[in-house]
This record gives C-alpha cells, structure tokens and sequence, in this order.
C-alpha cells in the first residue's frame, strides 16, 4: 500500500477537522501520554453516564495526521459503548479503523496512541493498570 | 550532476557500500547524516581488520597482540586530536558528544560550580549541551542561562554580553546548530567568555565532521565530537581539552585503567588522558575513527565544506519552490552547515518522512533532540535534510520531487 | 588432543579468523580471553553487515533505515537480557562493566547512600568494584568494607556475614574472581546481603562469557557484564536490574534520547531502560553483541562450561610440573572459572610474557586491574592464562613448553 | 634477537644481584617512579658531590629483570659522572647499555624506567622539568 493510499480523502478530513477534538467541562476520565520518540501527544477526557458507558469523549493534542486521526476516529467508535468494550479493543481493531494502512513500526506507534490513552484511562477508572504490550523494549 | 565543484561524488559513492542499497525498490537517498553519518568500506575494513588480526586489550598486556592493539589506539587519539589541532594528551576517548558534556559535568562541574553560579548556554542547543547543566545546577543551586537567538537563527550575541557581565562559571553552546545549520562565532564567543571569566565548552558535533576545525585558535577550553557522525563507527567520539585543564579535574568513573594505585581505603590517579577512561576502551571504534579521519583528510576538510556550502546553496534555491516550504535559519549558506530544517505547509514531519521514504528518501523529523529550540520557533516538530560527501544535487533533486508529491497527496 | 568432551575445538576454531594469524613465525595461542575474547567471524560480518545495509540512528527516524537499525538494536537488546535471565526493559547498555558499575554509583548511589552508611565489597575485586565505591564513600561520608577470604582464595564467609551485621547499604562482588578464579555462590551471598537489607550488586564480566547465568535465580539487585570478554565487540555492555528498582533511580547522564520532555528550567525522563542511555549509543556494537549471544547460545553455555572445567583440570595438572609453578585459587576445578593465575619462580610475569610471546603464545602479566588482591597474595603481579571455547588441550601443552623454556633461561 | 638472548647471563645476573640497591643516608636528590600499566617502580637517590658530580647513587623498587637491570647498571654508569652527562643520556644509551635487546614498546618502557626517573632527579635539581618525550599518548 503506498503512501497515497495511506494518506486517503478520510484521514486528511480527519487531521484537519477533527471531530471531537477539545475538552469536556466535566469529565470521569482524563488520561493524557506522549510518545518521547516522536512528541506526539494525545489526551482523552471521558464523561461516564448510565451502565458505566461512555456517555461523552474529547481527545486534544497534536502530532502527524495518523495519530490524529486515528484518535479522533476512535472517539467516534467509542461513543455509547461500555468501558467495558475498551478492554476487547485490539490493535487490529485500530489497523480497520485506518483502512489497514501499510505502517512501519514507529508509525504503528502513531496510529496506537489514541488507543493507549483511551485504555489508560478506562483501566484506571477501572481500577487497573494498563501496561502496553507494544511498549519496546 | 554527481560533480560539486568540490567532490566527485559518483567516483566517491563507491566507497560506500549501503548507497548500493535500494529503499522500496528506489535508490537510497540519504539525507540524514546529522543523525549518523554512513561509513566508507575503509572505516569497515579497518574494523575488521582489527577483529580479524589483532585484537586485545590494550595497555596491559605484553604480548605482540596487545602491543600492537595498543600502538593503534594510540595512533587513532593522535589522529583524533590532530583533526582539530589538539595534542593526544588533552583528548579523552569518550561514546560521543553526549557523554563528554556529561563528563565535563562531574569531573569539572561537581568541582567547580558553587551555589549561586550562573551557567550559561543558548536556545539552539542540542539536549546533550542543555540536560547535564540543568542537573549541575540543580545539584549545586545555580543558575542555567540561556542567551537568546535573533529572528535570522543566529545568536542575539547582545543577549549573550549582558549574560557574562554575571560572570558565568562555564558558557556551553554549539559550533553549529544541529537544526538551523547557524555556525556559531566560536572564536569571539570564547574570548568573550574567557573575558568574562568563564569555562568555555563548545559542542562540536555538527562541525567537526563538516569543515576544518583548530581547537587552539577557538579557544575553547572544552570542546567535544561524535565520531558516528564523521563516517566512524557509532560508540566512539571525543573530549578535547588541554592537559593542565585535564589534569585538575577530578576523574570520573572508577575502575582500571584510570588508576595508578588502588589501596584499600583509597586510590591514585592515572596520567590524563587514561585518567578519565575507566574499564575497557571502546579499542576498535577507536580505531575505525582514526580510519574515518584518513579518508576525511584525504579529501579535504576545506573540500568537504566547500562542497556542502554548494550542496546547501542549491538546496535553499531548488526547495523553496515546493509548494508550502518554509525553511528555519540564516539564509546565507555561507554561515551554515549543510543542514536543511523546514516544514512543509500542514504536513506533519513524520508523515512527511513516510512519504519521502517510500521514494527511497531518508530524512530526520522531530524535535531533534532541541526542544526548547523547537518551543522557540513555535513548532511542534520539523523535517531536515542534512548532507555529507556522498550527497549531490541529484539527492536534492529527488528531495524536491518528494516533497512535491507529498504536497499532492496531502493537497496543499 | 583439540576435542575436550563438550566441545570440537578445531572445527570451532575456523570461525576465528585471528586463530589463523602467526605470532613471531608461530601459530597464535590465544591465553588472554579474560581480558578481552576472540571475535568469531559471525560478530565481525554483523558488524559489517549494520554498515553496509542499515546504519541509521534509532529510536529517531521513521525512515525505513531508522526502523530497521531500531529493530536490531531492541533485539540485541531482548538477546543480551534472556542471555542472562532477564527482561529487556531491565537491561541498560552501557559500554562495559565498569560503566555499569560507575552507573549504579551515580545513579542509584549518590541518591541512596547516606552519611555513615557501610558499603560491603570483597578483598577479590576488580577495580572497577572498588574504586567507584570508594570514590562514593568518600563523597558521603560513608565506609567501605573489604569481605576477606580464606588461604584457598574463596571469600570469608564468616567474615562477610559479619560485615552483613553493619546493615550495609551496598553489597558488591564478583560472581567470578578474574585472578583466582573463584566461583562465588552468589545465590546465598546475594540472600544473606539482601536479608541483611543490602542492595546487592553482582559483576558477572568473568562468569557471563563462560558459564549459564540467572540473574532472577540469583536475586542480585544489579547485576553488570562485559561483551568484549564473551567474543562480542569492543564498547558494549550490559546492566542488567529489575525495571522498579531502575524506575526508583536518579538518571546518570543528561542529553538525548534519555529525556521526556526539556524545558528552560527543567526536563522529565523517558522510561526505563532509555533514561540512561543518554545520547546516540552504541548501536553497531549492541548488535554484534547479539551476534555473540547467538553464537555462544548455539555452542550451548553448558557446554562452553564444563568445556573450560576440562580445560582448567588438564591445565593445573600439566602446568604444575614446570618447574618453580607456583598457582592460585582454589585447588577444585569445578569450584573455579577458565582462568590459571602462577608465578614461575623468580621470573617476574612480565619477563615470562615476552618469553613465551616469542613462542606465540599470550598471557596477561601484571596485577590484573586488582591490587587489593595482590597485596593479599603478597606478590607484586602474576601471569595468568585464561581459557574460552577456542582453546584446547594443545595450548595448555604450548603453555607448558614455554615455562619450560623461560625456566631454562632464568635458569630456576 | 630471541629472549634467550634479552636475558642473557649479564642481566639475570643484575637482576638477582643488582649493583647499588638500597637506600642513602644522606642525598641531595630523590625522585622516583611508576609504570601505571605494568607496576613497575624505581626510586633514585644522589649525594651530589663536588663539581656537580654523581658522588654517590643508589636505587630501590620492584619490577621485571629488564627494569631491574637496567637501573642497576645504569647506577653504575651515572657514578662519579657530572650531573650534566644526564641531560645527554639517550634512550640508545640505555639500548646499547642493555647489549641492544630487541624489546617491544611495552618493554622498553621497563627498560627506559631507571633513566626516566635518574632525569627527573637531576633534572629537578637543576631547576628545570624533565617531560619524557616517549609517554605516550
Ligand atoms: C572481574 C572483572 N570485573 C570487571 C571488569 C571490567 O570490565 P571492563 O573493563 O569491560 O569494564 C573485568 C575485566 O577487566 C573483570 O575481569
Ligand atoms: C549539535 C549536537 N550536539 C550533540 C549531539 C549529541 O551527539 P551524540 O548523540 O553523538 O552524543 C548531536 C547529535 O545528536 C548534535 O547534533
């Protein structure tokens, strides 16, 4: 898959308008990583309603168009479901979401950001910790 | 145009094997020597020659092995002191710059920096001229300066008067900016600095390996490189100082080598330079340096630097006509080193880089290691072609059609 | 004889391209490997490999150079922590075990050990487990405390277990004596330190190149070795400790890489382990060092030991006939490393050297980076023939021949 | 040349009877050194006598047979020598001294020892600095 394909119509939409980008009033939920390789940062704000759903979700941040997307697209995938549904989330999940783009490693690392805030943040209202596999070494 | 009017290129490509290699079926373009430089078959071959017929430790034994170990190392710090006119006495054989800052840190500055000090360095640099005097500082309760930069990229050498009249402890900024290219005034700045009573330490990562460099007519009293980005091996580079300066420090780590007697309740030092190389040396990366520093004579310093102004000066033309190109730093290549940093409209670096490496085009993007630079130029990250001898406009010319490509994807 | 039971020398030797070098017209016998091992030419085309097709920075670039340098290195890196029974995020390269050590003694030490504290250490080290915590102690006001050992060379342990009553802040010692060749049972010393409330530190440089190692099973704290001693490059190794207690720690040297995020006035660090591999590491040398890894793991370490046993058991029978053969450490050769310290009547070791290295054959002489030792054994220095897989029977008689002949000319 | 012939009679025999070993009650000059990488040590000591003379010289320390010998003979040689003579001393001296042994660099530090620390005696007593042109780096 070459870069064009990467880069489709959807993740530039998604990079320069991203939807649900900013920050909640009130919030449950507030997790918030950087990847030190690159500086991309993400934070996500969860608002928890009936069922321990998620009633609402912001994410902030910046960095390169596949992390940004990527969380933001997340968010839209998130919204009304059980956290409990943030702990079946699987990297393969994210690779769908993107339209299976063809990512080096370090890219993986853009694409999974969201992800990872999202699960740091859930767990831990959860009340566990989340240690990500993917965390080289 | 494999010709500068300074270095042939094509002749010279073929010394180095990974520019055979192709990236996603394209040839390699390297554009990343400020990161690591690639290594000619000669610094190779000088690795495995080492490996292969005389390998050993050095200084300790007797026997022909070790005896001829030893002579190359040392034969390697002559030549690497020699390269920026120093003596093999006053250079210290450290990983890279990175940990001859840090060394300068706790063998001088644990001794020398008392609370209320004032340390200065500039905006410009790189995190291993940046970190180890924040940690000074903190330990000892003084004072990190940082003397600001003009609009051009230069240094706001105002800026950087008014901080001497506080009369530093040691004043530490970079022969040339990683990020902007600047080369710095080093020879005032240090005469300034020493006026002013200060310590100099000049971060010469980026101009060793790019131009003539004469730590004696600088001034400096401590100046520092990294081999892996002069075509030498990753793992070796050098702290350069001079032997009196050396000598009143105190050492750094502890071990062999850079005793003279260890008794149970204490220990003597070694003659500098030993006295700061503790344990078993980096032997070969030493000498694969020294072979680096061959074929870099050979060519010729003034050659090299006349090249890359070249290099540079074609760059700046042939780039700015992409669509959305914005470049960082003085605009006369004559006062900088061959390194390009610009943004391209919205396109974030990295995915830049992708783009750019599925063309077979290697370059940096990021914070590169200068974030209170990057704070400074109000951007999250940037993109940076950087050149050495094995790059030509031929490179430039495919950097330029990669960023136009990236422009349509991105539809800027 | 060049099969021991456990491993087919000669067909090994061929993989050592300086075996087939000659030493003053004679065949090379190598005796030397505790001060730094033969390189095997899977090590050396690693090497050359890394060079010729992906030399790159890592953690930085996301070109495909970038990504695949980055991938070797963190793979070397998984190689060189299972090597020893660890995980990689525990695992630090550093350039030796004398950085190792020197990293523990700034990063964990200066933050740890207090006025008055008692640091323990054993009479058998080298320098490199002495003098940083001597240095550590004189800076804090704390005492270092020497374990003694037993007329056979083995550690006191009554001695030792009475230091343990000072409650000792520190614990370090040998896993293997690089003189006498001393096994210690680490196990139990490290369970009796750590009963104690010790924070333990093992240096495995004379045991991790020759035998199996656990590191968890032995429960040391910290735990250093040395790739240039285990057939691996020059410039790399290994510290090896639990992520927390790395986690715990003051970071040592500031600059790239190791950071988080740098700001004016302060900076935050990575995660462990790359908070303290400040600056562009050793890269090229990281993965030659998996190259060794593979390459011992496929010899198997079990084999390589009970390899060396056969060795040291041949070798202390046939060397105790040259006359004036006077050798140390413990008379049990499966208590003991591949290592034979001696003295050959009044030759002085460095006399003996020359002789025999006229005879191609090279040994360490001196006081082998351990004078406290020396002072125990009451000798100025020692010659010492040291074993790895390459060496056979047939350099233990070369041996043999030699003293034979030094003991002619000196007439003993 | 072989090692049979490096330790031929002359040496041993200075070796295991050095000539002028010990100690001054009273010297006027007392220098003294160490090879850091070997371990080697000699220690001089000088009564200077009349016309800036050698009157007496003797030498102490540890080391292999070519250091030990060396300094022997070389005490022998200085004696009765003005102290002049010693800033002319060379290193082929010592050499043809030694009856030209084919040494090595590591050992000809052993056997350059005893002259290294004779000039830096004689040389500090004159007033001056003797840097060994030979310590390398
Ligand atoms: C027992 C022991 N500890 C530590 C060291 C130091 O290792 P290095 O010189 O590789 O730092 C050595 C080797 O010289 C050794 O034998
Ligand atoms: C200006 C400057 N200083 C210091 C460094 C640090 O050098 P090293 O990573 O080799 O220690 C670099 C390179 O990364 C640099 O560009």
């Amino acid at each position: 898959m070459s870069s064009a394909d990467i880069y489709r119509e959807l993740i530039l939409d998604y990079y320069r308008s991203p939807r649900n980008f900013g920050k909640l009033e009130k919030f449950d939920i507030d997790a918030h990583d950087t990847n030190p390789l690159c500086g991309d940062d993400i934070g996500m704000q969860i608002r928890v309603g009936v069922g321990r759903s998620i009633e609402e979700i912001k994410f902030s941040g910046k960095g390169c168009a596949i992390s940004q997307a990527s969380a933001s697209m997340l968010t839209e995938l998130a919204k009304g479901k059980p956290l409990e549904w943030v702990k079946q989330l699987s990297k393969e999940d994210i690779f769908k979401m993107l339209g299976d783009p063809d990512l080096g490693p370090s890219r993986v690392k853009c694409a999974l950001l969201g992800m990872k805030v999202l699960k740091m943040g859930v767990y831990g209202y959860l009340g566990a910790h989340y240690e990500d596999p993917d965390d080289t070494p | 145009m494999l010709k500068t009017e300074a270095i042939d290129v094509q002749k010279l490509r073929a010394d180095f094997p990974i520019l055979k290699r192709k990236v996603h079926g394209k040839r390699l373009v390297y554009l990343d020597s400020a990161a690591t430089a690639q290594k000619p078959q000669a610094v190779i071959d000088a690795l495995v020659d080492y490996y292969s017929r005389y390998n050993s430790n050095v200084h300790r034994s007797v026997h022909t092995l070790g005896e001829e170990a030893t002579e190359a190392y040392e034969e390697a710090r002559a030549k690497a002191a020699r390269f920026v006119g120093s003596s093999p006495k006053g250079l210290v054989f450290v990983r890279g710059t990175t940990e001859a800052t840090n060394l300068v840190k706790f063998a001088w500055g644990e001794k020398n920096v008392k609370k209320g000090d004032v340390l200065v360095t500039t905006l410009m640099e790189h995190h291993s001229n940046i970190v180890p005097w924040q940690l000074l500082a903190k330990e000892k309760g003084a004072t990190l300066k940082f003397a600001g930069l003009l609009p051009d990229g230069t240094i706001d050498m105002a800026d950087f008067e008014k901080l001497l009249k506080e009369s530093p402890r040691l004043v530490a900024f970079a022969h040339c900016s990683n990020v902007l290219g600047t080369i710095n005034d080093v020879h005032a700045m240090c005469a300034k600095a020493r006026a002013s009573g200060a310590t100099t330490l000049v971060d010469g990562a980026q101009s060793v390996p790019h131009m003539p460099v004469d730590v004696g007519a600088i001034g400096a009293d401590f100046y520092a490189y990294s081999g892996h980005k002069m075509l030498g091996p990753t793992g070796i580079g050098a702290l350069v100082a001079k032997k009196e300066l050396l000598e009143d420090m105190d050492p750094f780590q502890g071990g062999g080598e850079m005793i003279r007697e260890v008794f149970l309740d204490h220990a003597t030092w070694n003659d500098v330079p030993y006295k700061f190389e503790a344990g078993t040396v980096n032997i070969a990366d030493a000498i694969g340096l020294g072979a680096a520093i061959d074929y870099l004579n050979a060519i010729g310093m003034e050659k090299v630097r006349e090249h890359e102004v070249r290099l540079l000066k074609y760059a700046l033309e042939t780039l700015s006509k992409a669509k959305g190109f914005h470049s960082y730093g003085p605009s006369d290549p004559q006062k900088r080193g061959g390194v390009v940093s610009f943004n391209l409209g919205d396109v974030h670096p990295h995915d830049l880089a992708t783009i750019l490496d599925e063309e077979g085009i290697a370059i940096r993007s990021g914070h590169h290691c200068a974030q209170p630079l990057m704070r400074w130029l109000n951007v999250a990250a940037t993109s940076r072609a950087s050149f050495h001898v094995y790059n030509s406009y031929d490179d430039v010319d495919a950097l330029k059609a990669g960023l136009d490509k990236a422009g349509s994807i991105f539809r800027l």
